[in-house]
């Protein structure tokens, strides 16, 4: 069941130009606070960052179908670009990696990078892999039971797809027809891992028959192509068809995280091959070659957004630290004030 | 009041708050048609249906993830695990979700989900159908463990469970289920989690215990005081954690002995933590060194009878003869 | 991957008439072991049977390529025609069933139906569903690593592929392409639960394709299908082309277990309807239509293994019970004698 | 006699145990062309191969499953897990299968492998980097559990370890790996498993713990010696499984003061386990009711420095308090 898809004009997918320069406007975000957030860590200032640079265009293309306020987001630690989508600001994100009591993921608890936030409908994952995959699918199944109408979506790398929990998730998921979207953000690596070794496949989405459920590979640094194979999926979702399993086959330009060395497993000319795939870059050529807008507009955006990111920092660093005498709270509700 | 068995108990609390909130819903291997191995949930997917009465795929950390999901969008799971041997593949959706979701969110999220397993030894079940697991579960912050040893207890605490905002893993003893009766009320009484309880009263010796044991240790106390005159507390622990560690001390400071029995193998088991906790905060008001009896450090009780029952009941009954060497110490 | 298997002719399977005829005494020991056990639980001599009517037909036929003494057995607990084949004895297995001292898989120590024998190579299993499915691949990469010509066969249930276990399994024997063949023996309930609750597919091989293994659907009720699907696995597992998942579709004519009563979950005239489809009556009929043998010595057999059956639950019978002063035996090794 | 840091030696270790059997594998994540997340295996990829050194995909329970079939089949795998917090999706595998192996088969089949896993906190790991494990396994019969803190110890337990016949959890405190430096000897010492060690004699009171607390309580106790004239006996417990009881009470008898101090959540920690022996045994020998100190039971240290330094090193220097508390009782 799972097929090609390839880059295809924005006008047959329902998007205006607005929504375009929206779209590229999150990337650029998410490239922007990526940069920054390296920079702070640099500085001395943010001990642990995860970078998001090469994935915006699989991240914002997936996201960018489902509905704030309606569905519900199940990201992994990569997915900054995917909770710009869902309504987090570069304050919030800021707040997450100074962890300061008012980050909204944990207070500052959890390692930065790790979503959250009830209000945005973003659920909480945790640093072990695979474990939100589950929660994805009884999620979905509480929003049949209500005869809601939202649909849930669930992003992890393909590293993920090794573990117990994918599995169980996505079978699981899949016997319901649960309203949910699995989206893999392959880029080839986890942590060292290449994907030869994490599994004997070319193809993750070869693995969607085996659930009964449709599989789609497509090309994650075409933001639009990811956007539609999303939207379908999330269209199928909402009409009671059930889960997808789209795979995004990305990269990412930098380590790990910040912890991490990628010299020692990958060449630097294979990561510089791939940096001219970048979706961003990609993308703003599709956007002036179209004639959507020009160079300099970008240029502008593009300051426009350093700026944003630039006071996100400075308002996020000035912002109170947690209170030693709250680490013992929230275990249980009766702990809660 | 009507008097109930253990494992009806649980059927018909579980049935009445299935009835009373549609958002409870059960899920677990063979939960359905078959009314679950133990018929906790017999007659349950005719009257309520297959989308509340859910027959899970064979996978543990599968059935309690989805159930942690549900309980994020606002369902109060109950997640039945076949035996409690088989929750371990759950270990980590328990210990690293469940338990931490509140923590790690700030309080922004919450999981309300009971999870059911039935657990213990002395029904020929073997090393993979007879395990005591809640010493692994009681160390999880984050997660409440409860197991009743009386029908009340059961019907009390299992109500309290499914209210609770936060995960409680409800273990039921096996030996138990038919065992033990009692008097149930007909209108649900809370049981609060985190409430140790004086099962029976008495001035020369505290014995600390819960499930089967703790019936085996009323059995000796009734025995020891027509024959021999000696006066056991017996205090049903019934929730691990959070550990009543009040009425526990109050008892023993009143008998000035102290003895703790449980079932699960002896060494880094829960009442290690029981005999520890006396031993910082009441040693001086005791008379005689604390009483430690657990299970064997074997795997399990092996399936044929004399080697099971060298694990349950080892002759002579060594919880009697230990209570009387504690009394008269 | 998946294909349709049927019935094939033996010669072209390079089987003798002493094979068929051998193969179809296993299938019929299995059955009158079966049989006995039952009668012996309702004299009360037996506390737990795990029946195996229905199923000899696919574990006969799987096990039957496999080569005692170079190959390794990882079977579960319905595989008591397995575990004749790789050579425990109807009294072995009776020492087992009444948990007797001499029990060989675990003297008296774990349920009935719980395999174990290292001098025969079928490797122990415990209870948990699956658990088996990782070592399978472990013995295999050992295999592999010390250049030993030998194959690894793993049996279990449809139900047990929902375990994240088997998935992880899957994946890394694949991942290797290890010698080691998997096999399925789908009857279409995991104790009460349908084979539509499990997996929302039809076919458990559909999943091979997502691990890059060939994948066999194939009519567990005849032994020599089985037969010829499991000798092209193992030949492709010594020749170095790694696993293969092969799926027998079978049914269970009794309940789940002794304890189970499986007249909740499934009618009277489904079990009526599949047990016109049973395997041993079928092989009978093909060795008789095919002039291999007649009825009159069909009966012979019978009379024979009955007889051996029952001296065999005699001797079991009569052997000693568990010292309890053993009980705290091998726990760790220096707890040996 | 070579100064090193742990982690060094048990780098060390390993490389001369497959360098001289190579019975010997590595299976983990980033083990191969990464050498490790802590470099335990930097190298070893180049001069092993990569049969020997297996980078396995995602999948923890996998790791040790496939492990346990290589133990089975004549290998003697050592399995690494990236941090001790991912071990619980295996927990299953080294609960039923690792440790049951031999019991469950009356002896006739054995899982001689290593589980190695970086464990604890204090590097700023979060609630998922930092966290103490081996309460849950320590309570598992058939697994042994150790945690050495001195670069020695970590060469002579690994030595061991990978040379014994049943299952070992290997626990390396990570704040040790490159904090904690010390001699070890060129050719091979092995560590017995299951032996205590008293890192520093004394006479006024017993300390026991273990990992990074050790160093914490012997810090204490120097300065304690220096400032106060007070002598106390550190014992580092090394093993936690089996645990050696003799040693500790040895030394509690002669001090007549005991303490423990752990790490991990308190309740239900593997400290009160040495609590409850200690109560059992040597009640009547104590002049002062024992002290038990462990971590506060919250999932684990969150990131922000302030919180995480809460859970860590909490101030003024509580263990340095007590000790002088209990001293002086
Ligand atoms: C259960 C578990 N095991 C190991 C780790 C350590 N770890 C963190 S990220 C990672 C790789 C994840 O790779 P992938 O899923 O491909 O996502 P990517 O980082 O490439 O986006 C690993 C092994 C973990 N966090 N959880
Ligand atoms: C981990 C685990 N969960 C639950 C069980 C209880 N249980 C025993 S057998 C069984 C069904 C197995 O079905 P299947 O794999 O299809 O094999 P079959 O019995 O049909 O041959 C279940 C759920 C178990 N043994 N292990
Ligand atoms: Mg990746
Ligand atoms: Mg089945």
């Amino acid at each position: 069941m799972s097929a090609q898809v390839t880059e295809t004009a924005h006008g047959s997918l329902g998007l205006g130009v607005d929504d375009l320069l929206a779209m590229h406007r999150t990337m650029l975000t998410a490239r922007l606070i990526d940069e920054a957030a390296l920079r702070q860590n640099r500085m001395g200032r943010a001990p642990f960052v995860v970078p998001v640079s090469g994935h915006e265009g699989c991240q914002i293309g997936t996201a960018w179908p489902m509905r704030p306020g309606i569905d519900i987001w199940v990201p992994y630690y990569r997915d900054l670009g995917v909770v710009l989508v869902a309504g987090m600001t570069p304050e919030q994100i800021f707040l997450g990696l100074f962890s300061k009591a008012s980050d909204p993921t944990s207070g500052g608890r959890q390692m930065p990078s790790h979503w959250s936030s009830r209000g945005l409908g973003i659920v909480s994952h945790s640093s072990p892999i695979s474990t939100q995959v589950p929660h994805a699918a009884g999620i979905a199944y509480a929003m049949k039971y209500r005869n809601e109408d939202g649909v849930v979506a669930s992003w992890f790398g393909e590293g993920a797809t090794s573990e117990g929990d994918w599995h169980e998730g996505l079978n699981i998921a899949s016997i319901h027809r649960l309203p949910v979207v699995f989206i893999c953000e392959n880029n080839e690596y986890a942590i060292s891992v290449p994907q030869s070794k994490q599994m004997a496949v070319a193809d993750v989405a070869s693995r969607a028959e085996g659930y009964g459920i449709p599989g789609f590979v497509v090309d994650g640094n075409d933001v639009l192509a990811c956007f539609r194979v999303m939207k379908e999926a999330h269209d199928r979702a909402r009409a009671g068809e059930g889960p997808t399993l789209i795979e995004c086959k990305t990269y990412r330009f930098l380590p790990h995280t910040s912890d991490d060395d990628d010299k020692s497993y990958r060449s630097r000319e294979e990561v510089e091959e791939r940096r001219h795939h970048d979706p961003i870059e990609r993308f703003a050529t599709y956007l002036v070659d179209g004639g959507i807008t020009d160079r300099a507009a970008l240029q502008t955006v593009h300051d426009e957004v350093k700026t944003q990111v630039e006071s996100a920092i400075k308002a996020a660093w000035d912002a109170p630290d947690p209170d030693p005498a709250t680490a013992t709270r929230h275990v249980f509700a009766e702990d809660d004030p | 009041m009507t008097e109930k068995n253990l494992v009806t108990a649980i059927h018909d609390t579980l049935h009445d708050e299935m009835a009373a909130d549609d958002r409870v819903v059960l899920i677990g291997q063979d939960v359905g048609a078959r009314g679950g191995v133990f018929k906790v949930s017999e007659g349950f997917m005719a009257e309520f249906g297959e989308q509340r009465v859910i027959d899970a795929p064979l996978a543990e950390s599968g059935i309690v993830g989805v159930a942690i999901g549900m309980a994020l969008h606002g369902l109060l799971p109950v997640a039945e695990i076949e035996f409690a041997d088989f929750i371990h593949p759950a270990f980590d959706q328990i210990l690293s979700e469940a338990s931490r979701m509140r923590y790690r969110t700030n309080g922004d999220w919450g999981c309300p989900m009971v999870i059911r397993a039935p657990c213990g030894g002395g029904i020929h079940g073997a090393l993979y159908h007879s395990q005591s697991i809640e010493a692994f579960y009681a160390h999880i912050p984050g997660v409440k463990v409860v197991m009743p040893s009386t029908p009340a207890d059961a019907a009390g605490l299992l109500h309290t469970a499914i209210a609770d905002p936060d995960p409680v893993l409800f273990l039921e003893h096996k030996k138990c289920y038919r065992l033990i009766k009692g008097d149930v009320p007909d209108v649900p009484q809370p049981t609060p989690i985190g409430q140790a309880d004086v099962k029976r009263e008495g001035t020369d010796l505290t014995v600390v215990s819960y499930g089967y044991e703790l019936h085996r240790c009323l059995d000796a106390a009734a025995r020891l005081e027509q024959d021999e005159g000696i006066h056991a507390e017996v205090v049903d622990v019934r929730s691990l954690a959070p550990l009543d560690t009040e009425t526990i001390l109050v008892s023993v400071r009143k008998t000035a002995r102290a003895m703790v029995v449980y079932e699960d193998n002896r060494t880094y088991g829960a009442g290690a933590e029981i005999a520890a906790t006396i031993a910082e905060r009441a040693m001086f008001d005791l008379d005689a060194p604390i009483v430690r009896i657990g299970g064997p450090d074997i795997p399990a009780m092996p399936f044929a009878g004399a080697l099971e029952h060298y694990y349950m009941e080892p002759e002579p009954d060594h919880i009697l003869v230990a209570m009387r060497d504690l009394a008269h110490f």
